[in-house]
């Protein structure tokens, strides 16, 4: 294993150092617990927006917090989803009185980890919903598994959310434009390579030089299933005929494309990607409406690529151009 | 034996966070194969975490002390486990507030209950391929077992060990592992694992 | 090797058709010859900078290409500088009346067909200045070699410049102080991992699992020095000792510190490195006033960082601040 | 042989291209070892289009094709060896406008007229581990050899070889492998063997 740290104990507390000593005009870093908190929170009367996950998908979630978008991100340790301490102290630190959004994406221990803390929460008063994304496609939904993969659906989540929280949307408004993003968005992924988690030292799983791991999750997980490697326009189709069939997006639809990097992979090879995506799309009489190409949801530094179709009207597009200032998303401001 | 003392459950607790600590990476190996590889180190800080608060504050009573390791595990594991056995000695502790001491009985009900929270929270039930899988015939071995400690949480250990193996073969329908579908046939649980490694912890314990 | 790409010789073109899809609001992509123009250029008056170089830098020089920063910037195929004639027509077709600037990056390759670009478009009456950088302490300046190689220093070019050049700054003034962000600023590198040229297929060195490459450049070649793998904070400590005894950096000197993933390294640990790259600084009495983290001018997917540092008065940290619109650097607007 | 025709130098540009073809792997590998591992491909795309461009539109005189080959070499190479390559053939071009023919002198001169471009351009000299340190020795010994163009060209190319694997021990003075500095030391620069392969594809067509 070589990688940028010390030791593993430390990358995360060592990261967020370096956050804070990168990015202290905008976020507030706590150690203890760890989480990374919005400068100019709490504002008043606005609801308060907490995400949080493992660590290894940097920018998610810590670059997403920032005016527009999060008010708050509860880094894990690399991989394990995060402490109920930690998202009760982070919602506690940013709530302005108009209750907390936690943004949970569907794994197991998220999911209940985010469960103790809105417990916890509610014990002193304050208001908490909870929106899941659970928008990966290669998993099948139902009743016999833990349900579909929240994957980057999140991002566009916490982008279009955070823009209407800052409108000063109530919180149950919130959670209804939240659960209709659910509904309607849908992702999947590849990978040409493993990661290798710190304390793991060694990669994740093994590949061949002719094979790649089709319907990953974000963890560094195998797949569903290893196919023979393929060209960069056949990999593309093998991503977004299941994702476009899956909703079903339609004919004459608007979407945001979202084409996503695991980490490792250049952006020279994204564009190779979107650029078939974006014909694929076409073809199905898909409208892209607005796109976001580049690593903002990945697995450490696992190579391949993630794509993400979000149906999109004029509302969610007007959230999606609306000022964001965050480390790793910024425009209009 | 008959009655297994505050000391003793202490110890308990000790030796478990001794095995988890000695079997983290075969932990972590199981849980890379059909999950994320991180169930050894949750756990292993997890149980660092307990002995420290352990041994900086002698706890008064059995629940108290139970109440202490829930509190810390879920404070610190993270991840699926961290709840799941976090709520399983919170409910320990509930169960044996104010105790100095257990007989075999209350400890297999207690255990029982302590079950009964992690199958509430995970919704999992027996052949989803988690620790459900092994901590269910456990338990029951251990209230057939009778009144003496010793035998009765060897049987559980036993027990539980032979159904954590016994979840190799199984389709994964909770966790992580049922992302994989059936790429998670063929390779054990991990948190059946721990389960297991906690049992066998218990038993050492008691036959002292 | 394995790469989400369809055929070694269609890399570029391809990824081109990408970013004219993705980022057409803003971009006019000319596939013949090669190169990325902004969509509002020529603009009346203002002095047109373009850049270039060989592809695999992405998201240079082409992300860069927008209000505030380049007016065209002409990839070569992956590490091999383009062409006098992509320079030519890129340069032609954004000339706003006052004149062209071009920002080179020293490399002989580089330097030659930028110059015969120049006296092309010298023939057509066209004003042209040139400025390089040449930011690499690694290697060492002398009369007997090809003199410093321009890494990092050149997407701080690019944006100070931008920003001058959008405030009408005239071609002399350009190019003057061109030259003097060019004499201080200060860049190393080290990479973990080699990275693969798709025509070529194979890694373009080989590492022990043990080993690094301290004081490499940015087309995959092997550094000054083979040395054994070290802790960031060492690695760090490798990097910003020479840097900033270059110059030297001063105590009370204020900077601008960009630290650089190298492609294939995950945000994460470009923060650990950020965090004792600071430290550093403060330990030296060097104050950072701006600062920039993120894999801005890369070696395909090269696992590595390397570090800029530019001596930074008020003029220069106002020039950093002033809004800028591309694709891969925005914020401001 | 006293005399290169218009036809055997478009011949002689034919035969390079195919044999920079055939080496463009070796050239790269080469590259990869003290540059940036491109120069074969950079080479054999500059002379595919070379080749396309002379098929085309078959060039009146000496000169104009000349001036062809160094015009697409400049659009087409890139990297180092376009700009000097490509300079080498329009420097052939102005020497030779409207020839038909070139005797053995006036093929050493305008040789010689190229290399100076390409020295005037790199500012390389002898030594420096680039082209020019094939290309010097050649042009020499192929003025010695005097009238007869096989003997003259054969001396140049054999020269150029030997002079091309003499690079080897040197210490890099020009262009990318100058980074490296000691470290490019034990390898045989490719721009140099690129240029021996120019000059024994002549050696090959004026041996016909
Ligand atoms: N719903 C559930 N009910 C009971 N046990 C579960 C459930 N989900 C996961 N587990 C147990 O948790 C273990 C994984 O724990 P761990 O790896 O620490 O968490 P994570 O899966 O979040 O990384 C599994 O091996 C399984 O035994
Ligand atoms: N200044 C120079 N003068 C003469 N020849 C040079 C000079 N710089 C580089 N070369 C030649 O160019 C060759 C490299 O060409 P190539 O790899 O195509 O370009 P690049 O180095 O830009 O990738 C070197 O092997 C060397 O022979
Ligand atoms: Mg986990
Ligand atoms: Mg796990
Ligand atoms: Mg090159
Ligand atoms: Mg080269």
């Amino acid at each position: 294993m070589k990688k940028l740290i010390n030791s593993p104990e430390n990358v995360v507390r060592e990261e967020l150092e370096g956050i804070q000593l990168a990015h202290g005009d905008r976020v507030r870093v706590s150690l203890d617990p760890f989480y990374i908190a919005r400068k100019d929170a709490p504002s008043k009367g606005k609801v308060g927006l907490v995400s949080g996950g493992g660590s290894g998908h940097e920018p998610m979630h810590g670059g997403f917090v920032g005016l527009g978008m999060l008010d708050a991100a509860c880094p894990g340790h690399v991989f394990t989803s995060p402490t109920p301490d930690q998202m009760f102290e982070a919602s506690k630190a940013i709530h302005g009185g108009a209750g907390i959004l936690h943004i949970v994406k569907n794994y197991t221990g998220d999911v209940m980890n985010f469960d103790l803390a809105a417990d916890m929460l509610r014990e002193e008063k304050i208001e908490v919903a909870s929106v899941l994304t659970d928008d990966d496609v290669a998993v099948q939904d139902s009743l016999y598994t833990a349900g579909r993969r929240g994957v980057g659906l999140t991002v566009l989540m916490e982008k279009l959310l955070g823009a209407a929280a800052e409108k000063k949307m109530d919180l149950a408004k919130l959670k209804a434009l939240g659960d209709s993003i659910r509904a309607t968005g849908r992702s999947m992924g590849m990978a040409l390579t493993p990661c290798t988690v710190p304390h793991a030292g060694k990669p994740s799983f093994e590949l061949g030089e002719n094979e790649m791991e089709l319907g990953i999750g974000i963890h560094g997980e195998p797949g569903r299933k290893r196919v023979p490697m393929a060209p960069a326009d056949q990999i593309t189709e093998m991503l977004m005929e299941p994702i476009l069939s899956d909703l079903p997006f339609k004919r004459g639809e608007s979407i945001i494309l979202f084409v996503n990097g695991m980490g490792g992979t250049p952006l020279i090879e994204l564009y190779i990607i979107y650029r078939k995506a974006a014909q694929i799309a076409e073809k199905h009489g898909v409208k892209i409406a607005r796109n976001l190409v580049g690593s903002y949801i990945t697995s450490l530094e696992m190579a391949g690529t993630s794509i993400t179709a979000l149906r999109a009207d004029d509302n969610l597009i007007s959230l999606w151009d609306a000022p964001v200032n965050t480390p790793a998303l910024r425009w209009g401001i | 034996m008959e009655l297994l003392s505050l000391e003793q459950l202490r110890l308990w607790i000790f030796t478990t966070a001794a095995a988890i600590e000695q079997n983290a990476n075969a932990l972590s190996d199981l849980d890379a194969a059909i999950g994320d590889g991180d169930h050894g180190a949750n756990m292993s800080r997890g149980f660092t975490a307990v002995t420290k608060k352990l041994e900086a504050a002698p706890s008064t009573d059995v629940g108290a002390m139970f109440k202490t390791v829930g509190m810390t595990l879920i404070s610190t594991v993270g991840g699926a486990a961290g709840p799941l056995y976090g709520g399983f000695f919170l409910e320990l502790g509930k169960q044996t507030a104010g105790k100095q001491e257990l007989d075999a009985a209350t400890l297999s009900s207690i255990l029982a209950a302590g079950l009964a929270d992690i199958k509430r929270r995970g919704k999992a039930e027996v052949g989803d391929k988690t620790m459900v899988d092994a901590l269910t015939p456990a338990v029951d071995a251990m209230q057939l077992a009778g009144n003496d400690i010793t035998a009765a949480t060897r049987a559980a250990a036993t027990t539980a060990r032979d159904a954590a193996e016994k979840t190799s073969p199984l389709l994964a329908r909770k966790g992580r592992a049922s992302y994989l579908g059936e790429r998670s046939i063929g390779h054990q649980d991990p948190g059946a694992t721990s389960s297991a490694l906690l049992l066998e912890a218990l038993a050492e314990v008691s036959a002292k």
